[in-house]
């Protein structure tokens, strides 16, 4: 067996999977407070990534800078879904909500690709354009980085959970949204909130994923689905279920490419999508919520 | 009954809307003081970005033409829609192109070749010439089963053939190829897989997802093989992954290639120190500047470039732009032959009979054998030397 | 039915979809007093409450607490006018600990996360919350969860506290653990809204009564007078 | 319970009687109000839609679940009629007749692996075998042909005779959109149709007329997937050439969103969301760049204003019409008589 290929592999699949760790907590986040799966979440990471790479390469705005300017844009989109899906009152079942959520992502898109004239945009690694070898194999200094920012943004993500009053009240809508708002907690507050912080982690993927890469406004669709597949596979809803989740796609998908049809390596996500779903629907790290009728 | 009111209400109102919509669009084209040409370019969806450039290629030449006199004192009215990749929208669209706006002409092939390849079959059979901007040889060929369908891309015969001249010059034997597994990738392999043997070249084939983020594992799994060359065939910004990822893992010694599909400033600006050295098989207009000024094409190039960037606030026109503008002015030069008459064997004829027509994209020589008309001839080998392209040694 | 003061409950109309279920019911719930429904299964407690609290969408004359109107206000605004819920059920955060649950039922009061104090009373009131105040709220006994609903509820420190069948599906004894916690809320001047289906341990508690048939009050009056009544004996037996 | 649900859905069938009719009834005076080629080709395009629609309408409107899948359903039966004649020399009849069979075949496959799963879940197993068949269709290009789609396809013919002509083509669509709409409706209005709607109701409703579940998501999957082949294999006799981009994400999404913004669950819902498809297609032509926006708006506007579709929403006016003229009229008994008794007789 060629070690370097193997090595290879699994490294691969830790980039792509850290990024899709990322699109998955946004996920969980949003399915927690609102029982409905937000496809804008995919547009997030497009229009993170695209955001900042354009404040980079279009306004000269320093890297670092363009990305928190880019992130704080994002989490405002994210707060404008919000509004869009439930200030008008009528949406309320999980399923209306979710076929809205597909609106959004169509208009984001369709907005971002007036703005950004259709171009492609790119930003620099933050860690400097090397690589680094591993074992025979090698992988962009980037991906370190964002294995990182993973496994920090989930960590953070469960401290905030776990320690802070707003975490612990948007643990409680996830446990009884209705009974929640006997104590005087919106609905609309909670979503809010989780809407922001899907956004803002999103955000933080595309640019996490724009140096590996270039960002166009269609970057955003399919990322998010194979995201979802990536929740789906760890858990929906648990942080530590989606950085599993992220990474083992990753993996299975760089398999694919290295040693089996590497043509068909996109359609192993809704393969485990589909099979994760009829097999054990509560995913790998999944809570015992229930799933079936 | 009465309940029934509020639902019949909305039932008609949307009945007026699909049915004004259908007539209101029923404008008679051929008038004796225009031409109406019809032209596809998806400009939404993916691929929306060479669809815009392609659409500003074709309205440059419109432009052009009639502010010219038009072609014999008739100008050019021009309809255009976005079938946003889809094919069956595209169907449709063309169907309304024909039938409904009085199109006499079809240029451009909304961009993808699955939709010239749906669209031939109409045009063909409403006798209207089709000049199509899109890759596969198969919108073209056999010529005497599309004898009103033309197209001013290369085939991927052209390019294949190139490719191999340039690896036996270069006494390269093992190739490595990772195609995009859209129809541009997939029509590139075919003619790759069928030709590269015969000219004793071992080819070694990894294909990617556009939308994939990371191709090292391909990278990796082909440099088994020990590969001389590592060429990549698309038109997404994977292109750009694949340079920083062929770089990463191979190191910069490597010899790194792209199709004409990725022949773009920006996609090379964006891969930074991975695109220095880069070699792409492209037409000749990415470097109009450097080539020989005796050449033919030189002056066509300059003047068109010169135009472009005058047209929209200094852009670079890219291959896309240029086999655009290329088609329109095909079937303007065939419209001045038949006297503006748009019918469609008339035109094929005056096509055929063109001769030499110096366009943008390269010398087309049309035949009634040859309905794509660029040939090896036409083709560079370019190299990105980190700041722009130049004519590769 | 006169004053500011408490809850006042004027022809409250609540339908579940297509079916109306309460039908135009009037009543009040006196401020320092407890006030009881009392009714079979299905007679429209529950949805009553969940009229009055906005969780169900109904139509009312007239609904106020403490002069003001809730008509048309959300669930979320009620309950910082001062109401807070014990909901059938139980309905306790499961996935939240004990201690987390109780800290929920003040998280909309200024300083109320940190509340030493009010904990401290729901401790003395329920010593068995502290013992498990680190564990999962799902993992407790259904009178566990009887007492965490009921505190945290207090922990909102409501002007009014609304309890919709605290005794259902518990065991006699944790029913009288219960009702003995309730008669302390009652002497400490809480302002109570009781519904109930346990009849004659509800009027013992209650000051003021009313038997609630298919979504109609059918008759009230002071709970002491009621307890004799030909139908609260009826609903004793149903129960 | 049986009851209860006795009477309105005797309502309901006599209302589904009068919607059947309207549908039937605009198959056959669309053309006439515009009779071009082109407008053939637009109402042929309409017609498949209303098929598809139909079959969309048992699982998103009848037993109440959201399928994503119906896209790629479509392509699957475009693709086997397809392949059927091009690659085997399949008569174009035969091939008609099989590529629903099959889509129903891989339908139930798929029925019996996620039918189980609550709404939510159950919409996203859909959606990723939606995708996974999109994705094949581009794949598996020895067969498919590939990204560079389907060439070849020979027109509809029956004993000889070739469907070139529009109104050949929408003759055919619009007959076999007319059968599917009559087989719905007496499937609607049959013992199993009411079965189905209480299932969609609430559960507790179905289970009290003796009815499995299972079975009968089961039964409106399939039959979602018969139908999707039917109107597969008439767009590959249309088009005569498939490409895997028809049948994307996008259009299963557009599915479920026409069908819901018109009425989920009613026989009109079909034909309204049909139109509306339609009408798009034909509008959005005119605004190339901002077609995705005005796409987006467009649809997120009529998912506010209609989360109940467009008939569900009338419905519900009346109905709320109803309500406010009876409670005055309570109210005003109310104040006049102030006894219980009496409400009760004006609430008979």
């Amino acid at each position: 067996m060629d070690t370097g290929l193997f090595i290879q592999v699994i490294l691969s699949g830790l980039s792509v999977g850290a990024i899709y760790a990322l699109v998955a907590v946004g996920f969980g986040v949003v399915f927690n407070a609102t029982g409905a799966i937000n496809f804008v979440q995919g547009e997030y990471v497009m229009v993170g990534g695209l955001s900042a790479g354009m404040l980079y390469e279009a306004w000269d705005v320093p890297v670092l800078v363009a990305i928190l300017v880019a992130i704080a844009l994002t989490t405002l989109l994210g707060v404008l879904t919000e509004m869009g899906l439930l200030g008008f009152g009528r949406l309320r079942t999980p399923a209306s909500i979710t076929i809205a959520t597909i609106a959004i992502a169509v208009v984001v898109k369709g907005a971002a690709m007036l703005i950004s004239n259709r171009d492609t945009f790119a930003l620099p690694s933050l860690l400097g354009p090397g690589s680094l070898q591993v074992l025979g194999a090698s992988t962009s200094r980037q991906t370190l980085l964002n294995l990182l920012l993973a496994v920090l943004a989930v960590a953070a993500l469960t401290l905030f959970f776990q320690r802070t009053k707003l975490g612990t009240t948007l643990r409680a809508a996830a446990s009884d949204s209705e009974t929640l708002q006997t104590f005087g907690v919106s609905y609309r507050t909670t979503a809010r909130w989780a809407f922001a912080i899907a956004a803002a982690v999103g955000a933080l993927a595309g640019a996490g994923l724009a140096p590996l890469t270039v960002m166009s406004f269609d970057s955003g669709t399919l990322l998010g689905l194979k995201g979802f597949a990536a929740a789906m596979l760890g858990g929906l809803g648990n942080p530590r279920g989606a950085l599993a989740g992220g990474l083992m796609l990753g993996v299975a998908e760089a398999v694919m490419s290295g040693y089996g049809a590497a043509a068909y390596a996109d359609v192993v996500a809704f393969v485990v999508l589909l099979a994760i779903l009829t097999l054990r629907p509560t995913g790998m790290l999944g809570t015992s919520r229930a799933v079936r009728t | 009954m009465r309940k029934k009111i509020p639902t019949l209400l909305t039932c008609s109102a949307l009945l007026a809307l699909s049915a004004c919509g259908l007539g209101s669009s029923g404008s008679d084209g051929g008038s004796d003081d225009t031409i109406t040409i019809g032209t596809l370019f998806s400009v939404s969806g993916s691929g929306a970005n060479l669809g815009d450039k392609m659409r500003k290629g074709a309205a440059l030449a419109v432009k052009q033409v009639n502010a010219d006199g038009g072609i014999d004192g008739r100008t050019i009215d021009w309809v255009f829609y976005d079938p946003a990749g889809d094919t069956s929208t595209a169907v449709q669209q063309t169907n309304r192109m024909l039938d409904s706006d009085g199109v006499e002409l079809v240029v451009g092939g909304g961009g993808s070749s699955g939709i010239a390849l749906a669209m031939d079959p109409i045009t063909s059979s409403r006798g209207v010439a089709f000049i199509a901007t899109e890759g596969a040889r198969q919108i073209v060929e056999p010529a005497e089963d599309h004898p009103l369908t033309f197209k001013t891309t290369f085939n991927d015969t052209v390019m294949v053939e190139k490719l191999i001249e340039f690896w036996q010059a270069n006494d390269i034997t093992r190739v490595a190829f990772m195609p995009d597994t859209s129809s541009f990738g997939q029509s590139a392999q075919e003619e790759l897989e069928r030709l590269a043997p015969e000219a004793g070249i071992e080819v070694s084939t990894a294909a990617f997802d556009p939308a994939a983020n990371d191709l090292t594992p391909q990278v990796k799994r082909l440099a088994g093989n020990d590969p001389q060359a590592y060429l990549a065939w698309t038109i997404t910004p994977a292109g750009v992954t694949f340079l920083k990822n062929v770089r990463s893992v191979l190191g910069d010694d490597v010899m790194v290639m792209h199709g004409f599909g990725f022949v773009d400033e920006r996609y090379m600006t964006q891969a930074g120190a991975a695109s220095k050295g880069t070699l792409l098989v492209s037409p000749k207009l990415p470097v109009w500047d450097e080539i020989d000024k005796s050449d033919e094409q030189q002056p066509v190039m300059e003047d068109f470039a010169a135009a472009y960037a005058d047209e929209y606030d200094g852009e670079q026109p890219n291959v896309y732009a240029g086999q655009a503008y290329d088609a329109m002015m095909v079937a303007v030069e065939a419209l001045r032959a038949t006297g503006g008459d748009p019918d469609g064997e008339k035109v094929a004829d005056a096509i055929e009979a063109l001769g030499t027509h110096v366009g943008v994209t390269g010398a087309f020589k049309f035949t009634a054998d040859d309905h794509s008309g660029l040939s090896v001839d036409d083709v560079a080998v370019i190299r990105w030397d980190g700041s722009r392209f130049m004519p590769a040694k | 039915m006169s004053g500011t003061e408490g809850l006042v409950v004027e022809g409250l109309t609540v339908r579940y979809g297509r079916v109306e279920v309460v039908h135009g019911i009037d009543f009040a719930a006196r401020p320092g007093q407890v006030t009881c429904l009392v009714g079979n299964n299905g007679a429209g407690k529950t949805t009553t409450i969940r009229g009055i609290l906005g969780l169900q969408p109904s139509r009312a004359r007239q609904v106020t607490f403490q002069g003001r109107s809730l008509s048309g206000v959300p669930t979320h605004a009620i309950a910082r006018h001062g109401i807070a819920l014990v909901p059938e059920g139980r309905r306790v955060f499961a996935d939240l600990t004990v201690l987390e649950n109780l800290r929920m039922g003040a998280v909309r009061r200024n300083g109320g996360w940190h509340d030493e104090v009010t904990l401290g009373e729901v401790y003395d009131l329920f010593p068995e919350l502290r013992d498990r105040s680190a564990s999962k709220a799902g993992l407790l006994s259904g009178g566990q969860q009887q007492m965490l609903a009921m505190g945290r509820a207090m922990m909102a420190r409501p002007d009014m506290l609304v309890l919709d069948e605290p005794s259902m599906g518990l065991s006699p004894v944790l029913v009288n653990r219960i009702y003995e916690a309730l008669v302390a809320l009652r002497g400490a001047g809480y302002t109570i809204l009781l519904s109930e289906q346990n009849a004659n341990l509800a009027l013992d508690l209650a000051d003021h009564a009313y038997i609630l048939e298919t979504g109609r009050v059918v008759e009230d009056g002071v709970a002491a007078d009621l307890a004799d009544s030909a139908r609260v004996q009826a609903i004793y037996l149903g129960a | 319970m049986m009851s209860r649900l006795a009477g309105p859905a005797r309502t309901m069938s006599r209302r589904a009687t009068w919607e059947l009719w309207i549908t039937l009834g605009l198959l056959v005076v669309l053309p006439m109000l515009a009779a071009t080629d082109y407008a053939l080709h637009i109402w042929t395009r309409m017609a498949i839609f209303l098929i598809l629609l139909t079959g969309l309408n048992f699982i998103q409107g009848v037993a109440g679940m959201t399928s994503l899948a119906q896209a790629g359903f479509f392509g699957l039966g475009a693709y086997a009629a397809g392949i059927a004649t091009v690659r085997h020399d399949v008569p174009p009849v035969l091939a008609l007749a099989l590529a629903p069979v099959l889509v129903t075949l891989v339908a139930l496959l798929i029925g019996v692996l996620s039918m189980r799963l609550k709404e939510i879940y159950f919409t996203m197993a859909t959606l990723g075998a939606g995708f996974v068949l999109y994705l094949l269709f581009g794949r598996m290009v020895e067969l498919t042909g590939g990204p560079n789609g389907l060439v070849g396809i020979p027109p509809f013919s029956v004993g000889g005779v070739e469907f070139t002509e529009p109104i050949m083509k929408y003759g055919l669509a619009a007959v076999l959109a007319a059968i599917g709409a009559i087989a719905a409706h007496n499937l609607l209005v049959s013992r199993t149709g009411r079965a189905l709607r209480a299932y969609g109701a609430s559960e507790p409703a179905a289970l009290a007329v003796g009815a499995s579940p299972f079975r009968l998501r089961l039964l409106a999957f399939g039959l979602s997937g018969f139908y999707a082949g039917v109107a597969g294999a008439l767009e590959a006799f249309d088009s005569r050439f498939v490409s895997p981009s028809t049948f994307d994400f996008m259009t299963a999404v557009l599915l479920v969103v026409a069908l819901v913004v018109s009425g989920a669950g009613r026989m009109i819902g079909p034909i309204l969301g049909a139109l509306l498809l339609t009408g798009i297609e034909v509008f959005a032509a005119d605004y190339a760049d901002y077609e995705p926006l005005i796409m987006g708006i467009v649809f997120l506007v009529a998912v506010q204003l209609f989360p109940r579709g467009v008939a569900g929403e009338l419905a519900a006016r009346r109905e709320d019409r109803r309500e406010r003229a009876k409670r005055s009229a309570d109210l005003a008994a109310d104040v006049a008589v102030d006894a219980p008794t009496t409400l009760k007789a004006v609430q008979r």
